[in-house]
This record gives C-alpha cells, structure tokens and sequence, in this order.
C-alpha cells in the first residue's frame, strides 16, 4: 500500500488563511512589511507555486544533496587538489566565499520575513523551504571557506568581509540588503527569487561551475551546482507573485524587475566578471562572462520576462554597451586598487589573454590595451610605486562601484563621462545613466553615503591611506597583492608596442 | 573672466576642495583634493600626478581643465574658477 | 597607498578569526552560524545598508536592537542541540520514513473505517482544525527567526518553523485520508468554520492573532515558545494523544507522540534561551515575567476551551478544568526549570 | 532555438540516462542537448516533459522523481512537478494536474 500521492491533499496544507477576528489585518500584515500596494488583498488567493514540494519530500531530497556534497568535500580533503590550483583561481573562490556566504545569511533571514508576511500560505509555506536552503548555503559555504583557512588568512574573509566596511562590502551589502530583507514581501519575491535567483544566480552558481570544473575545482563546482539545486526550487515563488502583479499594477512590477536587474548586473560585473575573464586562467575559459551573460540573462531570463508580460528595460541600450566595459574597467580596479580587498586580484593581460580578451572583446585593446602597457612598463622598470594608488577610485552614490564605465560618445572618443545631480544642496556621482535614474526614482538612499563620502565627511580616522585601509577591515597579511607575482608584465616587454594592435 | 578683488581677500586660508575628477581616457573618476588658492594648472597637475605615466601615457602636451564643460584659463585659482567640492573636473590633453 | 609586496610572515589561522583566541576547534556548527546575521555586526550605523530610517532599518532597531530584552552576549548562546542544516534534514527524514512507515501501514488495515462518529467528531474539532492555528504559530517562529539578536537562535527558530509546516502537512495528509474514509463528515471542508466559529477555539484563535502581532522579538518568543505552545501541545499533543490511545485510535496516539519529538526540542532550545537570558543579566526575570504574567491567561483560556471539547466527549474524555491545569501544569514546569523566577509564583493558581 | 525551455542539469554519471528518459517522453521532438562540462542544456522549443516512469526506466526502479531537483541546477521556462511528470513550458500555468 503506497502512501497517498502529494496532490491528493497537498491543497490542505496551504488552505490556512482565516480572517482575523481579534487583530486587524492591517496589523498583522502591515504594508511596510507585507507590500500589497495597489494589490487587492484577496487576490493572493490565486497565488500557486509551480515547483511544488512537500515537506517529507524536502527532506528526503536535501538529505541526499548534504551527503553527496559532503562525500565529494571529504574525498578532496585527502587530496593535493587545492594546492594543484592557479592563485588566480583561487582568487575567484575567495572572492566568492567572502562575497556570498553572509549574503545566503541575508537570504535565510528574507526567506524567514516572507514566511511571516508573504500574503498567501502557499507562499509563507515555500518561503520555510527558502529559509532552510539558505540556511544550508550559508553553512555549506563557511564549512568550505574554513577548510582553507590555515592555509591561507584571506580564506578568514569568507566569513569577516561582511563585519568590516570594506568598499565591496559596502557595495554589496547596499545592493543585498535592498533586495532582501530590507523590502516588503512583494517587492522581495520580486527582487530576489525572480530576478536574482532565476536570473543572476545562475552565473555565479552554475555557469561559473564550468569554470571552475575545467580548472581543476571539483570541490567548489559541486557545491555552487548542489547549492543552485536548490535555488531552482525556490526562486519559483517569483513567478506567481509577479503574475499578480503584473495584473494589478504593471507599471510597480516592470519597475522593481528593471531596478534589481540592473543593479544585479553591475554587482556580477565586479565579481563574476572578472572571475570568468580574467581569474579563470585563460586555457580553462569555458566562455567568455559576456557568453554566459548572453547565454543566461539575455537570452533566458529576458525570454521570462516577456513570459510574464514585461518589456525590456529602458536602459537596455546602455545595459548592452556596458556588456563590454564594466567588467573590465572593474577588474583594472580591483587590480589597482589591490591592497583594499581580501583576495589577490589577476591582472589577466599576459599575452595569451589578451589575445583571447581581444578576440572576444573587439574593442579590448583601444579602451584597455594601452593602460596596462603602462602599468606593465612601470613593473618591468621596477617602478612598483606608481602601480599603487595613493587616492580613492569614486564610488557611485547607487552600486557603490567604482564610476568606471568608459563609452563612444559623439565625439568619436572613449570617456569616462561624468553622471551626476545635485539635490538638497549635496552633488551625487554615479558610474552610469542607468544608476543615476534608480537613484533619483526613489531616494532610498538618501543619507547612505559612499565610503568616499564617508572619508571626505570626516567619518574615517585618520584621514589618510592607513586609516582607510583600518576602515575597511584590512589587516597586512590579508591585503590583496598580484595573484601571480607580476609575471604577466613581462609578455608586454617581449610583444609589440603600444599602437600596433589597438584601434579595432 | 576678470580678477575680482573680494576673491583675493578672501582666499587668505586656502579651503580644501575635494573633487572628481577624471584624466583624459583613464578608466575611472578618483578623488583628488585641490585647495581653493591652487591655480587650474596646479589642480591640472594633481589630477594627472594619479594617473599620468601611471595608467594613461604620458604625453607631452598642454593640459586643459574643464568644469562644467568649460575650458578653463591656466592661471585662475580654484576659488576663481568657481569650483565647489564635490564637483567634477576633466583634465585633458590639450590636442585629444 | 603602499601594499606589502614581501609577503609578510604568516599568521596561521585555526578557524575565524571571530572566534578570538579560542583554545578549542569550533564545531562546525559553530563554524557555520557564528556572526551568519551581518545586521548585528559591531560598529554599525543601522543594521541595514541604507538610509538609516528606511522603514526596514527602522523596524529592526526599535523591536530587535531596543528590545527590552537585553544581554551582553547574544552570540555566546548556544542551542542544546546544536542542530545543523544537515543534522537537520538528516533527522527529520528518519522521522518522515518512520512516520510514512505506520501511515502505510494503518491504511493497509483500513484503520480509519474503523472510528466511531463521535470519535471522528473530536478528532474533526481537535485535530484535523489544528492546521489553522498551526500556521500561525509557525509565521510567530519565522518572524522570531528573522528578528533574533543572533543567529544562534534565528537558527533553532527557523528550524521549528519548518517543525511547524512538518506538523501541518501531516495533520493535513491524515485530513486527506479522514476524508476519503468519511466523505460526509466535514474533514478537509469544514475545519474553517471549526477555526472560526468554534467557541472552544476562539480564546486559541485570539490568543494567535494577537501573537502575531507580539512584535518585540522577545515578547514574540515569550508569548509563543514560552507560554502559549508548551501550554496548547500539551492538549494537543500530549492529552490528544492518550485520549485517541484509550479510544483505540493508536494511529493517532503514534503520530502525535512523534511529533511530540519536534515540540520537545523547541522546548529545550526555549526553555535554555529563558535560562541564558537570565543567567547573564538576573533583570530580564523580570523582563520575561512580565511577558509571561500577561501571555498566561489567554493560554489559560485556550486550554479550557479545547478541554471543554474534551469535556464533551463521552466516551474517554477529561474535566476542561483538568485539561487546562495539565497544560498550566507543563508550562510551568518549562519555565521553572528555565528559572525558579520565572514559574508561578502561585503554581495552584494555574489550576 | 526559438522558445527554448527544458532542464538545465549538472554534470553527474546519471545525465545520459535523463537525456534519454526525455527522448522517450518527447517523440517527435526537436530536443538540443548543449553540454557545456559541468552543466547540460536539454531543450525543447516551447514544451518538453519527462516522466517518473521515464526516468525509472533509465535510472533505476528505486529512483525517486523527487530526486531529479538533485540533478537540475536551472531550468529555462515555467516549470510544473507532479508526482508522475516535470513540464517545462511557456505561459500561465495550466489548470493544476492530479
């Protein structure tokens, strides 16, 4: 005799709702927290998940992902697998402990806020699910980052980066925590399982998985894959809620996609980007980030979106141009800047990537090319001094990202163009079009200044480089230097000049 | 522009005018800190001191300093010109 | 700005540096939880990376960070079980299997077909009915999950949450099945007007709504975990349970003793919240009692009123008033082994 | 491929079996198989499913449909599981199978 199967009464488990008799509604739903908005409260009754799972069913199946997870870890341990990696590979794990493993902390707490005020029961019940997949990310993710701690300090990061007020971290905790738990239920299902988990956490998490396979991270592969499984699942409670949307109040729906979307993409331009183009060394590129980014975001999850009835976002054009800069301009950041981050950044520009970089990226050379000549001609000079910065990269008011973004404008040259407004008296700077926009539409972050303005208020003590870098958490051992002991210069001093390549 | 006298009166203690700034095609604005007595060609001179042999090759060119897109004259000071903190400036090469 | 282009000596790590200068390697639970909630990070402006009044950031100081409930260490709690996500999963499909295991085996026997209408009646009104009640009970936890001073309680919270949904998805397969059994005796459609109009429920009802508007995270964990579950599981677990065993449903006897598991370890992470908080400042007795003295009544009244539906079963059932003290009885035995402070001061006036 | 939608899996020993427990279920399908080391494409324009009977075929009888999540780290369109089938389609959801 076989149990009953799950759609014979899995229909009871979310008929939960009652009406309030004692309590008003308003109370136990608050709109700052709940976010109904021009939806009619009834209509979340309609709400269904389409990637249904029961509570028997969960367990059984996350038992089986924890053990496999965890068999392939512990066979690894034994192995020289880990000392066998490129430092630039490495790079791009630490960059990703660090980077993720509180964020899956945010997550379990967001999932925790819609399984309390999400506006239907099969959405409250989903969310628990939510709340135990980021659960296991988050420990999956320290678990492993630890395995390498004695090894090396910068593995310490995977779970200090987000204690300190390091610049990435700011940035990244600015972009995370307005996604998640800092918005009500609605925004939130919006912000983070459709468009961050359905859309942008597949790069990180899968196609970087292939990466990360081909060069030679087995462990680390296994896990982001094992822990997208999940996210699969879970990211479903997305699509509903957009739907209702959609139908009440397009205008909110198409606004909270567009924003997340971008201010996602700008995110995984800093991390992702680099860590495909640049860490991964350049014979275990499986795709270019732009590839993948084609792949996952342009093709599949704009197909989505135009499922659920949305157009593209206004930005588009300037979304599409900067498929070709803002990784790039990131990583000479992260590069220069190298003593404020807690991995050891990769030039990437050896003669073999470049190559590969120009192919990929026709116009690499003319915005690029000649920039890390220079750098490389003042490393093979010995000049280490003037490949080190003594001032701060400008931080944009939205992504709190370095303004990097170089563009053709109409007077036939690549800029930097300056993005900018004054409001209440104060100028704000930002690193596009796009984020300036998202800034002014809201004003959420009004009073939330950049590390820059931080120093410049007088925030940061002393003022000076020593007291930015004990801002920002770093210590001397775990500031970041060249991944490969500046090697790659030298193939500038042996290929040819300045000029000759350039100007695709 | 004219020299006025008040500007001169003024500007008996240099005020620190922290800027953003960009050289010619370098990739990134960066914060640079020019005081209010600096002449534009000194501010031009701060600005590149980041960026110039460093990641933008230097060139042997007259620099030019451009503040809400206007070209500004070499000998101006900062409080002349008119720049306030938190305004952005491009220095370029004068023939780019 | 100059980096350290000699590689300085290196100072070998054990485990994060967090931890300070601990002798011990951390367990890997400790290693996995350990400052996982960023928002409590030391020196922050707001918990969340925004303007310091967003309405999120807002909400999280006033009912979290200005708790009247206050220690000087959240961290150093620890859960009594120090349960991981995969000791978690790994358990809980033990108990699932053997719980799918009588399941199939009680409806091989057809047992359902078996249960006399007044029995069915009481499990319609005190068993199938629980999933509304339920529910709510597991948002309270969610929502102590998501407003806990550390991520050492947000952990055991969000797994009693999902302790809840695993109660409720029995509750309501067994719904199923009573029904396919019984298609005429309301089960599956008719445990909303139970909920609703029920006079034996309403001081439960009440007493969940209300909680669900605890929103001081220490009020919210007081009022639910402290008061209202250790006093309603001890009817609807516990009494049900021997009251369906003496009536010869042993299916039912058998599912909520197993899930009497679940409650019991969100009583031993409670009840050793309640001892910590006290143990590490003796005011928050106080604090709790106060909490304690205004959530007890409406447990109280809820018990009587589910008791009352015992009263009125004729074949096994028990006094209301018995039914209500028992549940006083085992509350209070929660709070006072957390804290002598924190039990009645008059345990007969529970009764 | 126009409407591209079906599972995204990750690389394991049992791929192949899925690949072609899907074939089964599709006959007369167009299905692009695109592997890319760690991760498989297998997609369909507009609708492609597998069925739990598929799938125990192929991998096994003790195999579990549930344990297919364990396998897909992403999937392109609108997914539906029931006990017996995944789908993966475009548009609003179909009436609820079962």
């Amino acid at each position: 005799m076989a149990l009953l199967k799950r759609e014979e009464w899995q229909g009871i488990v979310r008929d939960v709702d009652w009406t309030l008799k004692y309590v008003d509604d308003e109370a136990v739903y608050p709109e700052w927290h709940s976010g109904t908005g021009k939806v009619p409260r009834d209509a979340w009754q309609k709400w269904e998940e389409s990637y249904k799972v029961s509570y028997p069913d969960y367990v059984a199946t996350q038992r089986e992902k924890e053990n496999s997870a965890y068999a392939v870890q512990s066979a690894l341990k034994r192995s020289k697998a880990f000392e066998t990696l490129d430092e630039g590979w490495k790079s791009a794990t630490k960059m990703h402990f660090g980077g993720v493993a509180l964020v899956e902390g945010m997550a379990t707490l967001a999932e925790l806020k819609m399984a309390r005020f999400g506006l239907s029961p099969a959405w409250r019940n989903m969310s628990i699910f939510g709340a135990l997949d980021e659960m296991r990310h988050t420990q999956i993710t320290l678990l492993f980052g630890h395995e390498f701690v004695s090894k090396d300090p910068q593995y310490d990061w995977s779970h200090k980066a987000f204690h300190t007020n390091d610049w990435v971290t700011v940035s990244l905790r600015s972009l995370f925590d307005a996604m998640m738990t800092g918005a009500n239920a609605v925004d939130m299902a919006i912000q983070l399982p459709l468009t961050f988990e359905t859309g942008f956490t597949n790069l990180q998490f899968v196609a970087l998985s292939a990466d990360a396979l081909e060069a030679g991270d087995i462990n680390f592969a296994n896990m982001i894959s094992s822990i997208q499984t999940d996210e699969a699942r879970h990211s479903q409670q997305g699509g509903p809620t957009l739907e209702i949307l959609v139908e009440h109040d397009p205008v909110r729906a198409q606004w909270t996609v567009d924003k997340f979307f971008w201010l996602s993409a700008r995110a995984f331009a800093a991390l992702t980007g680099p860590s495909m183009d640049y860490y991964t060394p350049v014979e275990h590129r499986k795709q270019s980030y732009r590839e993948f980014m084609e792949e996952w975001i342009i093709d599949q999850f704009m197909r989505t979106l135009s499922d659920y009835g949305l157009k593209k976002p206004w930005y588009w054009d300037e979304f599409m141009e900067g498929l070709d800069i803002w990784h790039h301009s990131l990583n000479m950041g992260l590069w220069f800047w190298r003593p404020t981050l807690w991995w050891k950044p990769v030039a990437g520009v050896d003669e073999a990537s470049r190559q590969w970089l120009n192919e990929k990226y026709p116009n690499w050379e003319t915005v690029y090319g000649d920039k890390w000549r220079v750098i490389a001609e003042n490393i093979n000079s010995g000049n280490m001094e003037a490949t080190l910065p003594e001032t701060l990269p400008w931080l944009c008011s939205m992504c709190h990202l370095p303004t990097c973004n170089a563009n053709y404008g109409r007077d036939g040259k690549w800029r930097v163009r300056n993005y900018s407004l004054k409001h209440n008296g104060m100028t704000y700077h930002f690193c596009t079009k796009g984020c300036r926009q998202i800034w002014w539409e809201d004003r959420d972050n009004l009073n939330h200044t950049t590390v820059v303005e931080r120093f410049l208020l007088g925030e940061i003590q002393p003022m000076d480089v020593p007291g930015v870098l004990g801002y920002m958490g770093l210590t001397p051992d775990v500031m970041g230097d060249d991944a490969h002991n500046y090697h790659w210069a030298s193939s500038f001093s042996q290929s040819e000049p300045a000029g000759t390549a350039g100007g695709r | 522009m004219t020299e006025t006298a008040e500007a001169t009166e003024t500007a008996a203690e240099p005020q620190l005018v922290p800027v953003n700034a960009i050289f010619a095609d370098d990739f990134v604005e960066i914060l640079v800190a020019i005081t209010t007595a600096d002449t534009i060609a000194e501010v031009a001179g701060k600005v590149a001191y980041h960026v110039e042999g460093k990641r933008v090759r230097a060139r042997d060119a007259e620099k030019v300093v451009y503040h809400n897109d206007r070209a500004l004259t070499p000998d101006l000071t900062v409080a002349e010109a008119g720049i306030a903190p938190f305004d952005h400036i491009r220095v370029d090469y004068a023939d780019a | 700005m100059s980096a350290t282009t000699d590689q300085p000596a290196k100072r070998r790590l054990r485990t994060w540096s967090a931890f300070g200068d601990i002798k011990r390697r951390p367990s890997d639970y400790e290693i996995g939880t350990q400052g996982m909630n960023y928002t409590l990070r030391e020196g922050r402006k707001a918990p969340f990376e925004q303007n310091p009044s967003s309405p999120a950031n807002l909400w999280m100081q006033t009912y979290r960070d200005d708790s009247p409930l206050q220690v000087d260490d959240w961290e150093s709690f620890r859960d009594p079980d120090m349960l991981s996500y995969r000791a978690y999963v790994t358990q809980q499909h033990e108990q699932e299997t053997k719980v799918g295991g009588v399941l199939e085996q009680y409806a091989a026997a057809n047992a359902d077909a078996q249960l006399p209408p007044e029995w069915r009646a009481t499990l319609a009104r005190l068993f199938t009915t629980t999933r509304y009640p339920l529910h709510g009970a597991q948002q309270v936890q969610a929502y102590i999950g998501l407003m806990a001073p550390s991520p050492y309680i947000t952990n055991p919270a969000a797994l009693s949450a999902a302790d809840m949904l695993r109660r409720v998805t029995l509750v309501s397969y067994r719904t199923r099945e009573l029904q396919l059994a019984w298609p005429d005796d309301g089960f599956a459609t008719g445990e909303r007007a139970i909920w609703e109009l029920d006079e034996a429920w309403q001081p439960t009802r009440r007493a969940i709504e209300l909680a669900l508007t605890a929103y001081d995270w220490g009020e919210a964990f007081t009022a639910m975990n402290l008061v209202l579950l250790p006093s309603l599981d001890d009817v609807l677990l516990r009494q049900l349970g021997e009251v369906a065993r003496d009536s010869g449903d042993d299916l039912t006897w058998l599912l909520t003793s197993f899930l009497q598991r679940d409650a019991q370890r969100r009583e031993r992470w409670s009840g050793e919240l309640a001892r910590f908080v006290v143990a590490q400042r003796p005011g928050n007795a106080g604090v709790l009692r106060k909490w304690i003295d205004k959530w007890s009544p409406l447990a109280d009244e809820s018990a009587a009123g589910l008791g009352s539906v015992l009263e009125n079963y004729s074949l096994r059932g028990r006094a209301a008033s018995e039914v209500a003290a028992a549940a006083a009885a085992a509350r209070e035995r929660l709070l006072a082994g957390a804290s002598p402070g924190l039990a009645s001061a008059d345990p007969a006036a529970a009764s | 491929m126009d409407n591209a939608v079906g599972p995204i899996l990750r690389s394991s020993d049992e791929v192949d079996q899925v690949v072609a427990a899907i074939y089964d279920d599709n006959p007369g399908t167009e299905i692009e198989v695109t592997d890319r080391g760690a991760y498989v494409r297998i997609h369909a324009s507009d609708h492609l499913r597998v069925t739990a009977e598929s799938l125990k075929r192929h991998l096994g009888p003790d195999f579990e449909i549930r344990s297919l999540e364990a396998m897909m780290s992403a999937f392109a369109g609108r997914i539906n599981t029931t006990s017996d089938a995944v789908e993966w389609s475009l548009g609003p959801a179909k009436a609820p199978v079962g």
